[in-house]
């Protein structure tokens, strides 16, 4: 073994790296050759902390002392004193923003956190095809507390009280519609899980299954105690092998323990669970869509009334809840409602998982508090934008939500104020975009999928969105109007208000807001027929710089389609008229002598 | 029943708790457009997708419109049915709709009668909207002996669909594919003929647009007459008569035999026949059949099938022999009195008026859809000429007289033509549900107790409830009947026999709701079952004022087998009227 | 297609049969019928969408309605290799049309093709859920992430020979 | 298999693992191994942690270090995929991302049996409900 005994860990994350933390770690390096202890301490650089806003950080293990803002002259300070004389440096010491309480204790520090994970809680911490790393933390006890102590009534009561609300995207009260199934007698009843989790660029549900299976098994299971159901189905995409294999797993292991099925803690609730697979259709999402899929129909939806709590699977009260919702009830059970609600908005309780994606430095499952900001996400989260490119807008909600820009990043995030703000929670999904973006191709982009995934029930949705498509490319060619963009916004108004599900309902949401805070991107294509992000092709035109062609013959080689002359070691040309805008020339060129108008 | 009050359009409404909005404005006077929606009351079908979206109003509170044919009222709502925001939408839908939707109004045969062109009427549509970029969702035509789809005009609102797998339970159409190319098919996009389809014609009676129609024989019909070389001669079904006078503005259940009589004649026909004849001739061998059954069954044969199912109707023998094509050997064997009348036509007529079988065009008017293709079965033909060389609806008629300039009011009452036009009140009310049944009750009794009936009405064996039964004492012998009108109750009561669960003897089964008086090639009814009602009132009155109401009384009947039958059952009633059944189900080839 | 010829082997239609059977022939697995039958013949042609629409009794325009409506059947046959390229928002963001257009310029096919030799098809799926690598390409079972349009002809090379 | 009739028994069954973390067939002290665990969601195996996982099994095995691997879900870093959790004995976990061969390889030799921190740690950047 080596004789370190003490390590200093300096945040290298984008946030800390942009304060200059690399020179931290440069000057702690020197200091502790200086003092001659390179054999006892190392200092090594790290990931980011999650506390970019008093970075740049230094932890010091084994003793866990974090230090704050920390600048490169600190060093010496940091090695004599906490080096080598174990004694903290109080001033460097993390501070309460608002209290200017110093924080010595590492534990109270966790606080300060941006993520707080709760339905995340197990994973990639137990092994989720092992049942009893579950049962090591604090696994399937709330089941057993909920049998044992609690009646029905006063667990929905629990769940009601706690305020969580639905994660796939609607945000109704989960008790609330618990409550809904139990009040209606039937024969069976039905506990729905959906993790069709259709929204592309979201994957939360799928890391859950994959990472905690149990917990949603454990919850589906207090769920049908409370409901008065026996029986409960997941449904879940084909395209998830690896999710539906251990869950598989999981849903046997908890039978040989007796958590599913017969007369489950020795009381007389029995309940035990099925798979159903979904087949690629995003629209299934919706309830009413997925009863109708998992009964082997096409996935459309049914106008409501009446609720699946009223008729649902095979005509039998139903309540369906996503991965996400469920993960969240083991824990509010076990630590009560009143800690559950005091995590988050007024009016949005708890945590929200979400799928950074797109142009961020660090891609990832996070779970935060309701009521953070998009800022804090996407900079110090997700470390800022890739290549330190200028952010420009988050696509929130998946092809059902809407895009945010600059003005919204100081929002607090939580349903409410998303869809204030034209936007949705959704399923979580977070596309993050920057300069490089059109946002007229990402409106197409968007409505493609919709046109792709609508079920053709009704005719908003089936002929609207594809002639909202269309609309579209007609301006990304180069073809549109002034009129067109009034026209897509008042079709798209229209399809919101008129169509059948969801899905038609929020369609639009992605062309309608980027109209609105992208207007002279979207004047751009339609009067200059520019794109000034460069991504529409048929807007493009390539060009050549004279003073910057030496006549090398390169670009003439490289084009397809001979729409390049010019004799060697003189200028050359490009016809536009010719130009299929691949871009060949201009990567082949060495010498900058083409350019994109 | 628990009470609503709402406003529309400040109008105070109070309905019963469960009303939808639609039904709610439309007890104060208000008509919301609507389109994919359609209520078939006495079928118990309220179909309401909510799919083409024209009937939204607007309810104050709610985030979006509201599809007024979908939402049930509540207590203090507030609705609005034609604000701006409602307009704009439904034009904006109707629009849409529209963009996707063939332009050829002219020349489309539904014109005049369409659903989407009376609603682009109504909300003034000016311009042919999203020209510019509109990419329209096509497919191919699919031609079949009785149905023509033409998917192109197809705008989803799944009414077909309902009717053949709810209603008929047929099954041969489906929704398929998604979102812009979804569509109403048979599987695969095989051809109709291909499917399991039955040609009951129900699809095309609900279709509010031009995409499902029959196949039109009406400009060969002109041909033929035309041609001198030809006799064409016309048989006419019995709900016809009780139909055709609405394509002419005609109250609905206006009896019009004598003016249809004299427009056939107008039109040119050399013999205007009555189907009611061969209906009389079906009698007598399907009730000679039932009561060979019968006899032997009491008797104590144990190998008799029973109950003997009627087999008049085109589109309940290609149900049975698509889907219960166990029970091949039950129904009767008797063929259609179109086919009956269209065999002793070819044969025992050509000879007495000396014409050459092949010169001899014999068309029939017919209520069914269905019917069209039974002509073109190989069963019903004699060296590849068919005993009915087509066949055209009540629809191709009327559009026909219209064509040929007649006023059909001003028509004189002509009469039948003799001796196929002679007829009796049981061959007229082979149109309604319970009527072939009647009929073969009227003269089976007879023949099996050798008394004379004191009253020919059986009313226990009338009426539109979808399954009916009655017994029927045949002095001292109870027979049970049972009776069926749409194929979804025929299939509750073959599904019976299957199981060994049925108690009947004879068993009257009609494709379409109502029996012949609302089969597919009538006038449109829109979903109106009053009309039928009245149709079915008219076949009892007809039935009523005929001197003579039991078909083995008919005295042209009873010559047609001095002359050349013999009797029925014979040999030569074997060869002409009666015919076998096939499995139709597609066979699964092993190699 | 007039007159569909159907044609399946006995120990074929006796697979099908058995799927239906281990799910008691119930009509609302048919979805769950649909995706064992198309685990065991790569695909779902109409003879045998027929012989499931006979063992659930289930009409076969209802069937063939059910798999046309979702993107996972399929009625054609994929290569050995199928390559699916995912066009999810996050791929999408990250270049996955330029490397969609590299495979399709490489094998020559479109999108719902299958190269002649049989060996390779490209169809486009929504999201395989590994959007921290994107673009996300898969071959059959296997993932490729953050593969750029240069990465297309090695990628291609790696089953050439299969 | 033992069925959990009552919370008593889950409480017993909790107790019993938690003073003896089963592990394939041997049942030994946890504080005396090292623990090894690799995010093994969909993202993770499509990165390549199913080979790094081997790997590090072989290798652990062919240089005779006592440890334990075991798989868990998704950590939350994509886009440091694969990543690998490592306890040593007496220490706080310590997460890295990128694992490949070369890396793993790095990770045995000097972190597992030397101590010496790689360049590159992920800190849990989160907080957890239970601690």
């Amino acid at each position: 073994m080596s004789e370190y005994r003490i390590h200093l860990l300096v945040c290298g994350g984008t946030g800390c790296l942009s304060q200059s933390s690399h020179a931290v770690a440069e000057s702690l390096i020197h200091e502790i050759k200086q003092q001659g202890l390179s054999d006892i301490a190392q200092v090594v650089s790290t990931g980011c902390f999650g506390l970019c806003e008093h970075g740049p950080v230094v932890k010091i293990i084994p003793d866990n002392t974090y230090y704050t803002h920390v600048k490169a002259e600190d060093a010496v300070e940091i090695v004599e004193e906490h080096v080598v004389k174990g004694r903290k440096v109080q001033r460097l010491l993390f501070k309460d923003p608002k209290t200017d309480k110093i924080i010595t204790e590492p534990g109270e520090l966790e606080a300060y956190k941006k993520q707080i994970r709760i339905a995340l809680r197990n994973c990639g911490v137990v092994n989720p095809e092992n049942i009893d790393e579950y049962i090591v933390r604090r696994g399937y006890e709330a089941l057993g507390k909920v049998l044992a102590e609690m009646d029905p009534h006063q667990t929905i009561d629990i769940i009601k009280k706690s305020g969580l609300r639905g994660r796939g995207g609607g945000g109704f009260s989960t008790g609330l519609k618990w409550e809904l199934t139990a009040i209606n007698e039937a024969d069976r009843k039905y506990v729905v899980c959906n993790a069709d989790e259709g929204d592309p660029g979201a994957f939360m549900d799928r890391s859950i299954l994959e990472g905690d299976p149990h917990s949603v098994i454990e919850a589906m299971a207090i769920c049908g105690y409370c409901t008065g159901a026996g029986e409960g189905l997941v449904y879940i995409r084909a395209e998830y092998p690896l999710a539906i294999e251990r869950l598989k797993t999981a849903i046997k292991q908890a039978r040989n323990y007796g958590l599913l099925g017969k007369n489950i803690f020795g009381s007389d609730f029995s309940f035990d669970i099925d798979l159903r697979y979904g087949a690629g259709a995003f629209v299934c999402g919706e309830e009413t869509a997925l009863i109708h899929s998992m009964e082997g129909k096409r996935g459309e939806p049914t106008m409501k009334p009446p609720f699946p709590s009223v008729a649902g699977y095979l005509g039998k009260p139903t309540t369906v809840n996503n991965v996400e919702t469920f993960a969240n009830v083991p824990p509010i059970i076990l630590n009560g409602h009143e800690w559950f609600s005091s995590i988050g908005t007024e009016k949005s309780k708890g945590t929200k998982v979400f799928a950074l994606a797109g142009k961020v430095n660090n891609v990832g499952l996070i779970e935060v508090p309701m009521g953070i900001t998009l800022r804090e996400v996407i900079f110090e989260i997700g470390g800022g934008i890739k290549g330190g490119k200028k952010f420009k807008a988050v696509q929130t909600g998946g092809p059902s939500g809407g895009c945010l820009t600059e003005k919204h990043l100081d929002i607090p995030i939580d349903y409410d104020n998303l869809i204030a703000a034209g936007s949705m929670m959704g399923s979580g999904g977070m596309i993050v975009m920057d300069e490089d973006d059109c946002m007229v191709d990402m409106a197409k982009f968007f409505l493609e999928f919709t046109v792709d995934e609508s079920c053709g029930k009704c005719a908003p949705c089936r002929i609207g969105n594809k002639r909202l498509f269309e609309l579209l490319e007609k301006i990304t060619k180069g073809n549109g109007v002034p009129e067109d963009i009034d026209r897509l916004v008042n079709l798209g108004n229209v399809i919101k208000d008129t169509s059948l599900c969801g899905l038609g309902q929020s369609s639009p949401n992605p062309v309608i807001s980027m109209i609105r805070n992208f207007p002279d991107e979207y004047k751009a294509h339609v009067t200059d027929k520019k794109c000034p992000s460069g991504v529409c092709k048929a807007l493009m035109v390539y060009e050549i710089i004279p003073e910057n062609c030496v006549g090398c013959t390169a670009c003439a080689r490289a084009c397809p389609v001979g729409a390049i002359t010019g004799e060697r070691k003189e200028v050359h040309t490009i016809d536009t008229s010719l130009c299929i805008k691949c871009g060949a020339c201009m990567d082949r060129c060495k010498f900058n002598a083409v350019i994109v108008k | 029943m628990e009470k609503v009050k709402l406003t529309i359009d400040q109008k105070a409404v109070e309905v019963p708790k469960g009303t939808t909005i639609l039904k709610a404005a439309r007890t104060v006077g208000i008509e919301i457009p609507t389109l994919c929606y359609m209520h078939l009351e006495d079928l118990n079908i309220e179909h309401k997708p909510g799919g083409c979206r024209v009937c939204v109003v607007e309810v104050q509170g709610r985030k979006n419109l509201a599809p007024s044919c979908a939402t049930e009222v509540s207590e203090g709502m507030i609705v609005n049915t034609h604000s701006i925001r409602v307009l704009n939408a439904r034009k904006t839908v109707l629009e849409l709709i529209l963009s996707d939707h063939p332009k050829d109004c002219l020349i489309c045969p539904k014109s005049g009668n369409c659903e989407l062109q009376d609603l682009a009427i109504k909300m003034g549509i000016r311009e042919i909207p999203y020209q510019d970029i509109a990419e329209m969702s096509t497919y191919r035509t699919d031609f079949s002996p009785a149905i023509i789809r033409d998917m192109n005009k197809c705008i989803m609102c799944r009414r077909c669909e309902t009717m053949c797998n709810e209603f008929q339970t047929v099954g041969a159409l489906s929704a398929i594919n998604r979102g812009f190319m979804s569509v109403v098919a048979p599987a695969f996009e095989m051809d109709l003929e291909d499917s399991v389809c039955t040609y009951c014609g129900q699809c095309v009676a609900v279709c509010p647009t031009g995409a499902l129609t029959e196949v039109d024989h009406t400009n060969r019909l002109i041909r033929d007459l035309a041609n001198p070389a030809k006799t064409v001669i016309v048989q006419t079904a019995p709900a016809v008569r009780a139909a055709l006078g609405e394509m002419f503005d005609l109250e609905p259940g206006t009896l019009v035999t004598g003016k249809m009589v004299a427009a056939l004649r107008r039109l040119g026909f050399k013999y205007v026949f009555d189907t009611d004849f061969a209906a009389d001739l079906t009698i007598l061998e399907e009730g000679s059949e039932l009561l060979d059954r019968l006899t032997r069954h009491l008797n104590g044969d144990k190998s008799v099938k029973l109950p003997i199912l009627t087999s008049c109707c085109p589109g309940w023998v290609n149900f049975f022999e698509s889907q219960f094509t166990d029970l091949l050997d039950i129904p009767s064997t008797a063929r259609s009195p179109q086919q009956m009348f269209g065999s002793i036509a070819k044969t025992y007529f050509a000879d007495k008026i000396d014409v050459k079988r092949e010169d001899l065009i014999v068309v029939s008017i017919m209520p069914c859809l269905a019917k069209k293709y039974e002509c073109t079965r190989d069963e019903f033909k004699v060296n590849g000429n068919p005993d009915v060389d087509y066949s055209i609806s009540t629809r191709e008629l009327g559009n026909l007289i219209k064509q040929a300039n007649i006023d059909f009011h001003s028509l004189p009452d002509e009469e039948f033509d003799l001796p196929l036009g002679e007829s009796t009140g049981a061959g007229v009310i082979f149109g309604a549900t319970g009527g072939v049944i009647e009929a073969a009750v009227r003269t089976a009794y007879e023949l099996f107790t050798k008394k004379t009936l004191d009253s020919v009405d059986f009313n226990e064996l009338r009426g539109m409830d979808g399954i009916r039964e009655a017994t029927i004492d045949f002095a001292g012998t109870p027979i049970n009947i049972g009776i069926a009108h749409g194929l979804g109750r025929a299939r509750k009561l073959l599904e019976d026999i299957r199981n060994g669960k049925s108690h009947y003897h004879a068993i009257e089964i009609m494709a379409c709701p109502g029996g012949c008086i609302g089969g597919g090639g009538q006038p449109l009814h829109h979903g109106n079952f009053e009309i039928l009602k009245k149709r079915m009132e008219a076949i009892y009155r007809e039935d009523q004022n005929k001197p003579i109401r039991k078909s083995h009384e008919n005295p042209y009947i009873i010559k047609l087998y001095e002359e050349f039958l013999g009797k029925p059952l014979s040999d030569k009633s074997h060869k002409l009227l009666h015919t076998h059944y096939v499995d139709k189900r597609k066979k699964i080839i092993y190699i | 297609m007039s007159g569909i010829k159907v044609e399946l082997k006995k120990k074929d239609a006796d697979t099908i049969k058995e799927i239906c059977a281990s799910f008691d022939n119930k009509q609302d697995d048919l979805i769950n019928v649909l995706h064992k039958v198309q685990q065991s013949f790569g695909y779902l042609p109409a003879e045998i969408q027929e012989v499931v629409a006979n063992e659930l009794n289930i009409p076969l325009a209802q069937v063939y309605g059910v798999v046309t409506f979702y993107s996972f059947f399929t009625m054609v046959p994929k290569g050995r290799h199928p390559i699916s390229i995912c066009t999810g928002t996050a791929c999408y963001v990250r270049g996955a049309e330029n490397v969609l257009s590299e495979f399709k310029k490489e094998l020559k096919i479109e999108v719902g093709q299958t190269t002649a030799d049989g060996r390779f098809s490209i169809s486009c799926l929504r999201c395989v859920g590994a959007c921290g690598l994107a673009p996300v390409v898969m071959v059959g079972d296997k993932t490729y992430g953050r593969v750029s349009p240069e990465m297309v002809k090695d990628i291609i090379k790696e089953y050439e020979d299969q | 298999m033992t069925k959990i009739k009552n919370m008593a028994d889950l409480k017993k069954l909790k107790e019993q693992l938690q003073s003896d973390i089963k592990t394939e067939g041997k049942n030994v002290r946890p504080e005396s191994l090292v623990h090894v665990k690799i995010a093994m969601a969909t993202c993770s195996i499509a990165s390549g942690s199913r080979e790094t996982m081997n790997y590090l099994v072989d290798e652990l095995e062919k240089r005779n270090i006592d440890a334990v691997v075991t798989q868990t879900g998704c950590m939350g870093y994509c886009y440091a995929e694969p990543t690998v959790e490592v306890t040593l004995p007496g220490k706080e976990p310590v997460v890295y991302g990128y694992v490949d061969h070369h890396k793993a390889d790095e990770i045995i030799e000097k972190y597992i049996k030397n101590g010496i921190l790689l360049e590159g740690i992920i800190p849990v950047n989160y907080r957890k409900i239970d601690d």
